[in-house]
């Protein structure tokens, strides 16, 4: 019999609703791959912080003895090293959304496009409004993830009459979302429309418009693909017209990809890059999973 | 003999909530703060505003009344927070599966809440048994029910998020959103809590035994108090807060996460000190407390009324001013 | 005239808007031993506190050697050769008696702390003191008296010019004060000034030089001791006559029916064996050597102390194998030995203090606690016990010594009890009032109520007790009745003389029926 | 008359390191935590293993031997996290504005490290400052300055991350990844680090008054103790140790952002009580404290060293065994 092939997979912990779905899929992915693939073993590790993963990935070499890893990390620039340090003790590598800061660490890049993210939310915003009018921005958690969606998403906004009032933090969480929101309409007696380019927050900028009574002021553009917004295109909610996808299910593709790598000898190497659809009333259906968590 | 003289501030003692600068203090500092917000954006003071800004101290609010009672013995409770998160968890669960049976009507409401305080009692309870019985420091054995809380929460909601039937949430919605006789119902809860907080802490003998623990222990153990008994119910109170706390929070988004009431522990404890209890027991203000709840709740506003300094430096502003505050009160009493 | 070591004029001291001090006039000389009485709340210990730099005066000037000072800290005071021995212990629990001993001026070598020496040294002092207490205990695990002893270990571990003692031997018994008394003496030989602040008057005639007399804050005189007999101070510092000191002890004819039945108590490391009887209306005294294991016993007794074994019967019922809390119920109650660490409440007002042990006395008929209830209470304790305030919102912590105990026995009393264990219920009592406690002990055992005295004075126990019983490590050593109760036979039992250690139990009852 | 038996045990006491249960302890949990591991997983002790784990243990470890001084006065230091992140931020600039003058030599790595150190007294001797002259409880003052530092590095990083430049971070990386002997670098320094601060609490005059600030506040002024400046000194040897914690970790990750050191301060705190110092102040024991900090560690490990049970109870696993761990000691100690 063959050797088993053991993958170690390392993700966030579920601290927010899209790190809860990179969750969800990791471990249905890791259940339908040792199902297929028995010979396949794969562990899977979750990590509060970039230090935490750090560990994560010592563990996994350390004790599991890995022969690839599956990462999707915390921070880019701190785990480079972690994961070269890997790399050079032979562990096949793939990264999934965020890419590390050095060249010819990833064998396998799947990677999420923040920048796009930012970009796709902002042309919709300028289409949606007709390039005028006052918004109000709510941000993640200051990361860098979160600046490139913020610059890509002022760089479309800022040649147009688009006025962005304020921005805040909202640290991907709803109850923030909800107060900032909250603060932001007392504050701005017009709002058009509001970015909030996750849908956890979305969800609280909701509730805060809805006990303003201001529903019919304006819209919201959230992020990631969370299966009530992408409920609420579907029913071309005004509230909710789009949603841009983020889809964690990336981190079913990289495990795939990287399974297929040691199953089939198939050279699967390079980079997958996973765009962020618009989600559309017309497209909704595609995207929508009532199973998952997310 | 020379008789105690029964001045007006002795007369003010017996009714039982004491006035002092003590309790001034941080009422002051609210003051203070509030000139400082209409002076950054007159918007501070609109009528909208201000029910917002006191709606939301409700929840750190009436937790911190219950760990006013926790610090009154001189203990601590890291465990707030996920506790909250995890009754959130709960009762939406719930809920969503009485409304198969019972449908979206009061009763299933009423049931959940019943959970939230069941949970409460018993996950407080849990607490102060493992600290009483155990004899461990209730720091570590509340950071350790702090992880179990969240981690629970975390895998009821598979990771994800735990949303409350709809149907359900049009009924249950006025619970946070509505107003009584004008009066958003959150503050009316807080408003009621903290009552039957200073009741309890100075026209009983249960605070009264708080205090004496948190004055000296070996003194209370001397004086017949049930010392185990005293502090296990302290925690069974808190956890009591925490229940009410969830039962008017989960209107609110209709949902509960592994994200659900992160940190509010630090700004439960925060709240406490602020209004002048004491981190080693001994002494304890329900009313101080309150104010802190409406101290940090104001502080939040403040920063997202204004954006003259980067908002990266939100938080250096809100330590400045936390500490500001502080200082203010002990200034003033000198 | 000697060199003066120490002066004061007109002294003034006021805590907030207080008055405690008022001119104060007061002078120590080289190498004389000054004693300071007065009723309590006096201001004796204001004074000193000022002398040693723990408070400063509000006016006034303090000489040292005849030169003006003013002492910000007691570090000022110690760098200038002035050390006290605090009434109220000034120690630190969680650290063991050497490092108290020496806490601030810790013996050094090469930067580091000279750990050998200190303990050394402190070894010496406490062999000098004759006391058992071993360097590395913690002082929480002490007993109030062995702290007494850790305090003024600490005073003497320092070459002080002058020395300070505020009630040094309150809970002292009198071998300990024999010791101590050889040291004060040998001190004085070498030249140091003593001030020496004491309610036994006995000790003040022994020992002093000169007596100061403060009464309300004033200086009222200054005597050579030879001039003055016991009454005669007690009559400066009361301002009225004294009649005797203890009540007349009625006689024990008829017998009363036992009220609480100890059989075979033992409480490891501390008491072993301990059977005794307590009768209706009787004061049952306990003496003993520190350290004999008689407050031990009476915390197991009303289940403060878990026991390993023994039977406890009140009035024929078992009871209370677990709490104090079931003590009190049947109206069982102890006052502890030690004020600050097990008694009071010092950072809390008096009303509290008072009516902690009765709240549920102190009730509306709703239930919630009645805040004029608990203040009338404390105003009848104020004026039974005649405890000076400061003010009415004072905290525990602000009344001096004495009326601290005066407190703690209100506190007591608000039980109605049926049985009152008294641990050093004088300690810090000014004559004056010593007499009226022990008139409301009398009262209360003529009542049919009993009492349990354990004190370190025996003059207190001869004078009050209707038996007694002597302890030694642990184990009751005798018992004597009428005429056997004096020092000699205490003595002879307490040192082991008589009913040596080891010896059986039946040792004891032969004695008692001796 | 009868003088202290020497025996065995107060022989040992005179080292200055005190062996007795509440020291055994901590090292009995670490022991069945190990047993625990390899239970689990028989690579547990692996060597591999083995120096990971207890290298991860350093940074927490190093800051918790500070902390075990702030707790030994009954204190509290909530900002520690947060100033490693504002420190390693601050190294970083200033090792990558250096390197353009004077290269990727180990001038500029020392040079850093001496801000580093510059940087961790200051903000210790603030945090002490204003504790003792405000009079402000520790819990307030430390939880504003924890805000201040984390938004200082954030606006340093302008939300972004910072990164240490590439030709410096080959220099400087053996500092991590190196080993001495055998024996990885932060082990090394980790010990050493305890070994001061062993000697600082048991064999020094500072040690003492720290204890006995935390016994009693009033007992140690009046015994001539400058209470206010042993308390700012504290703050300073945290701030050191915070400073060292610090050097090592840069290394590691090359990076600094406004999530690192997240929850240290708390894990701190923890390691420090686990390991048997006293909440409330007055004794202390820095060899619990690095036991605690390797607790956390080996925790840590245990869960990725199976996939038995669902990722989403980490939490909870790791709160049991801290609940678990402390648990063992204080039966132990019967
Ligand atoms: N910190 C304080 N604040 C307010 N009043 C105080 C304080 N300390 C002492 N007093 C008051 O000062 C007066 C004198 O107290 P002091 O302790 O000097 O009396 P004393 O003569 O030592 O009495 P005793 O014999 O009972 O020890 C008392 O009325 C006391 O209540
Ligand atoms: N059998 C014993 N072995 C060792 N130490 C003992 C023993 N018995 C008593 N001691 C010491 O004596 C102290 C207990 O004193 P205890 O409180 O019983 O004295 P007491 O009889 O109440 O007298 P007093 O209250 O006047 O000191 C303890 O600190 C303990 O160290
Ligand atoms: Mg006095
Ligand atoms: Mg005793």
């Amino acid at each position: 019999a063959q050797d088993k092939v053991v993958i170690g997979v390392s993700i966030p912990a579920a601290t927010h609703g899209w790190t809860g779905g990179i969750n969800y899929w990791a471990k249905v992915t890791q259940e339908r791959l040792k199902e297929t693939y028995p010979n396949l073993e794969i562990i899977l590790v979750t990590a509060g912080s970039a230090a935490e993963q750090a560990n994560t990935l010592e563990d996994l070499y350390a004790i599991h003895n890995i022969d690839a890893l599956v990462i999707l990390p915390f921070e880019s620039d701190p785990l480079t090293d972690p994961v070269e340090m890997l790399k050079m003790q032979g562990v096949f590598i793939t990264v999934v959304d965020r890419g590390l800061t050095k060249e010819g660490v990833a064998d396998i890049y799947v990677a999420g496009d923040n920048h796009a993210l930012g970009r796709v939310s902002g042309e919709y915003m300028v289409e949606a409004l007709g390039g005028k009018g006052d918004i109000v921005v709510l941000r993640g958690i200051p990361t860098v993830i979160d600046n490139y969606r913020f610059d890509s998403f002022m760089e479309v906004v800022e040649g147009t009459d688009i006025n962005v009032l304020d921005w805040q933090y909202a640290n991907w969480n709803r109850d923030d979302g909800f107060q900032v929101m909250q603060d932001f309409l007392a504050r701005f007696p017009k709002i058009d429309a509001v970015w909030a380019q996750d849908d956890d927050v979305a969800l609280g900028v909701i509730e805060a418009v809805k006990q303003a009574g201001r529903e019919e002021e304006l819209f919201i553009v959230g992020g990631a693909g969370m299966k009530e917004m992408i409920a609420r295109v579907m029913e071309a909610d005004r509230l909710i017209p789009v949603d841009v996808l983020y889809p964690p299910a990336m981190i079913a593709t990289g495990m795939e990809v990287t399974a297929l790598r040691f199953v089939s000898n198939a050279s699967v190497l390079g980079e997958y890059i996973l765009d962020a659809t618009l989600v559309t009333p017309e497209n909704a259906h595609l995207y929508y999973f009532p199973d998952s968590p997310f | 003999m020379n008789h105690p003289t029964t001045d007006r501030q002795a007369r003010l003692k017996q009714l039982g909530t004491r006035f002092s600068w003590q309790d001034i203090g941080p009422f002051a500092a609210v003051v203070a703060l509030m000139i400082l917000g209409t002076t950054i954006n007159p918007t501070f003071l609109s009528m909208a505003n201000l029910t917002n800004v006191f709606t939301r101290s409700a929840f750190t609010g009436i937790i911190a009344i219950g760990a006013t009672f926790i610090i009154g013995t001189g203990s601590i409770d890291l465990s707030v927070g996920s506790m909250a998160a995890f009754n959130s968890g709960m009762m939406i669960i719930f809920m969503n599966y009485l409304v198969k049976t019972w449908g979206a009507t009061w009763a299933t409401i009423l049931a959940a809440m019943g959970l939230a305080m069941v949970l409460g009692i018993v996950g407080g309870f849990v607490n102060g048994f493992v600290i009483t019985k155990g004899r461990i420091e209730s720091f570590i054995v509340t950071l350790g029910t702090m992880g179990i809380f969240r981690s629970l929460v975390t895998y009821l909601a598979d990771g994800g998020t735990l949303s409350l039937n709809l149907s359900i949430r049009v009924l249950y919605r006025p619970v946070y959103y509505g107003t009584l006789w004008g009066i958003p119902i959150p503050l009316i809860v807080f408003g009621l809590v903290a009552v039957v907080g200073a009741i309890l802490l100075n026209k009983t003998r249960f605070g009264r035994y708080v205090l004496a623990i948190g004055s000296n222990y070996d003194v209370a153990h001397y004086s017949a108090i049930n010392v185990n008994r005293i502090r296990v119910l302290t925690y069974v109170l808190q956890g009591l807060c925490v229940a009410i706390a969830t039962i008017i929070y989960v209107p609110r988004l209709g949902s509960a996460s592994s994200t659900t009431g992160l940190g509010w522990e630090l700004e439960a404890i925060a709240a406490v000190i602020i209004g002048g209890t004491a981190m080693k027991g001994g002494s304890a203000r329900i009313w101080g407390t309150v104010a802190g709840a409406i101290i940090f709740s104001i502080i939040g506003n403040i920063l997202n009324l204004s954006n003259v300094i980067s908002q990266y430096l939100n938080g250096a502003v809100q330590g400045l001013i936390i500490i500001g505050a502080v200082l203010l009160q002990r200034t003033g009493k000198e | 005239m000697p060199e003066l070591a120490l002066q004061t004029k007109t002294i003034c001291k006021t805590y907030g808007t207080v008055p405690v001090l008022f001119d104060v006039d007061f002078d120590l000389k080289k190498g004389e031993i000054h004693a300071l009485i007065g009723e309590n709340g006096a201001g004796k210990s204001t004074l000193v506190k000022i002398l040693a730099g723990y408070h400063e005066q509000t006016s006034g000037e303090l000489l040292r050697k005849g030169q003006p000072v003013r002492y910000h800290n007691t570090g000022a005071a110690e760098a200038d050769g002035i050390v006290m021995i605090h009434q109220e212990f000034n120690l630190a629990n969680d650290l063991d008696v050497e490092e108290n001993i020496f806490l601030g001026k810790e013996l050094l070598k090469r930067g580091l702390l000279d750990k050998a020496a200190m303990r050394q040294r402190s070894t010496d002092i406490l062999d000098k003191l004759g006391t058992k207490i071993k360097p590395r205990t913690k002082v929480k695990d002490l007993s109030v008296s062995d702290k007494q002893m850790v305090e003024i270990a600490k005073a003497l571990a320092f070459n002080s010019e002058v020395l300070i003692m505020d009630e040094p031997t309150a809970v002292l018994t009198t071998s300990e004060i024999d010791v101590l008394f050889r040291i004060i003496r040998a001190l004085k030989d070498h030249g140091v000034s003593i001030i020496y602040i004491s309610h036994k008057l006995d000790e003040v005639k022994e020992l002093a030089d000169r007596v100061t007399v403060l009464r309300d804050g004033y200086r009222i005189a200054t005597e050579q001791v030879s001039d003055l007999s016991e009454d005669d101070m007690a009559r400066l510092m009361v301002g009225r006559e004294l009649s005797t000191l203890f009540p007349p002890k009625p006689d024990r004819s008829q017998a009363k029916p036992a009220v609480l039945d100890v059989q075979n108590v033992s409480c490891p490391k501390y008491v072993e064996n301990a059977s005794f009887t307590l009768y209706e209306g009787e004061i049952l005294g306990f003496a003993g050597l520190i350290g004999a294991g008689r407050t031990e016993l009476m915390e197991c007794v009303v289940g403060l102390r878990r026991r390993s074994s023994g039977d406890i019967c009140y009035r024929n019922q078992p009871l209370w194998g677990h709490s104090y809390a079931d003590a009190i119920k049947n109206n069982v109650v102890y006052l502890s030995e030690d004020r600050k660490g097990k008694g009071l409440f010092t950072a809390l007002p008096l009303a509290p203090n008072v009516t902690v042990l009765s709240l549920q006395d102190h009730v509306t008929k709703f239930g919630f606690l009645d805040s004029k209830k608990e203040e009338a209470t404390l105003d009848r304790t104020v004026q039974e016990f005649e405890v000076r305030l400061p003010s009415s919102k004072a905290m525990l912590g602000m009344l001096s010594g004495g009326n601290q105990q005066k407190i703690a026995l209100g506190k007591m009393m608000q039980v109605e009890p049926d049985i009152v264990i008294l641990d050093e219920p004088t300690r810090g009592i000014d004559v004056g009032t010593k007499q009226q406690v022990y008139r409301f002990v009398r009262e209360l055992v003529k009542q049919g109520k009993s009492c349990i005295l354990i004190s370190s004075e025996l003059s207190e126990i001869i004078g009050l007790s209707d038996r007694v019983i002597v302890m030694r490590s642990g184990r009751i050593v005798g018992e004597l009745l009428g005429d056997e109760i004096n020092e000699e036979e205490i003595m002879l039992y307490a040192t082991g003389i008589k009913g040596g250690v080891g010896d059986e139990p039946s040792d004891h009852r032969q004695a008692s029926q001796a």
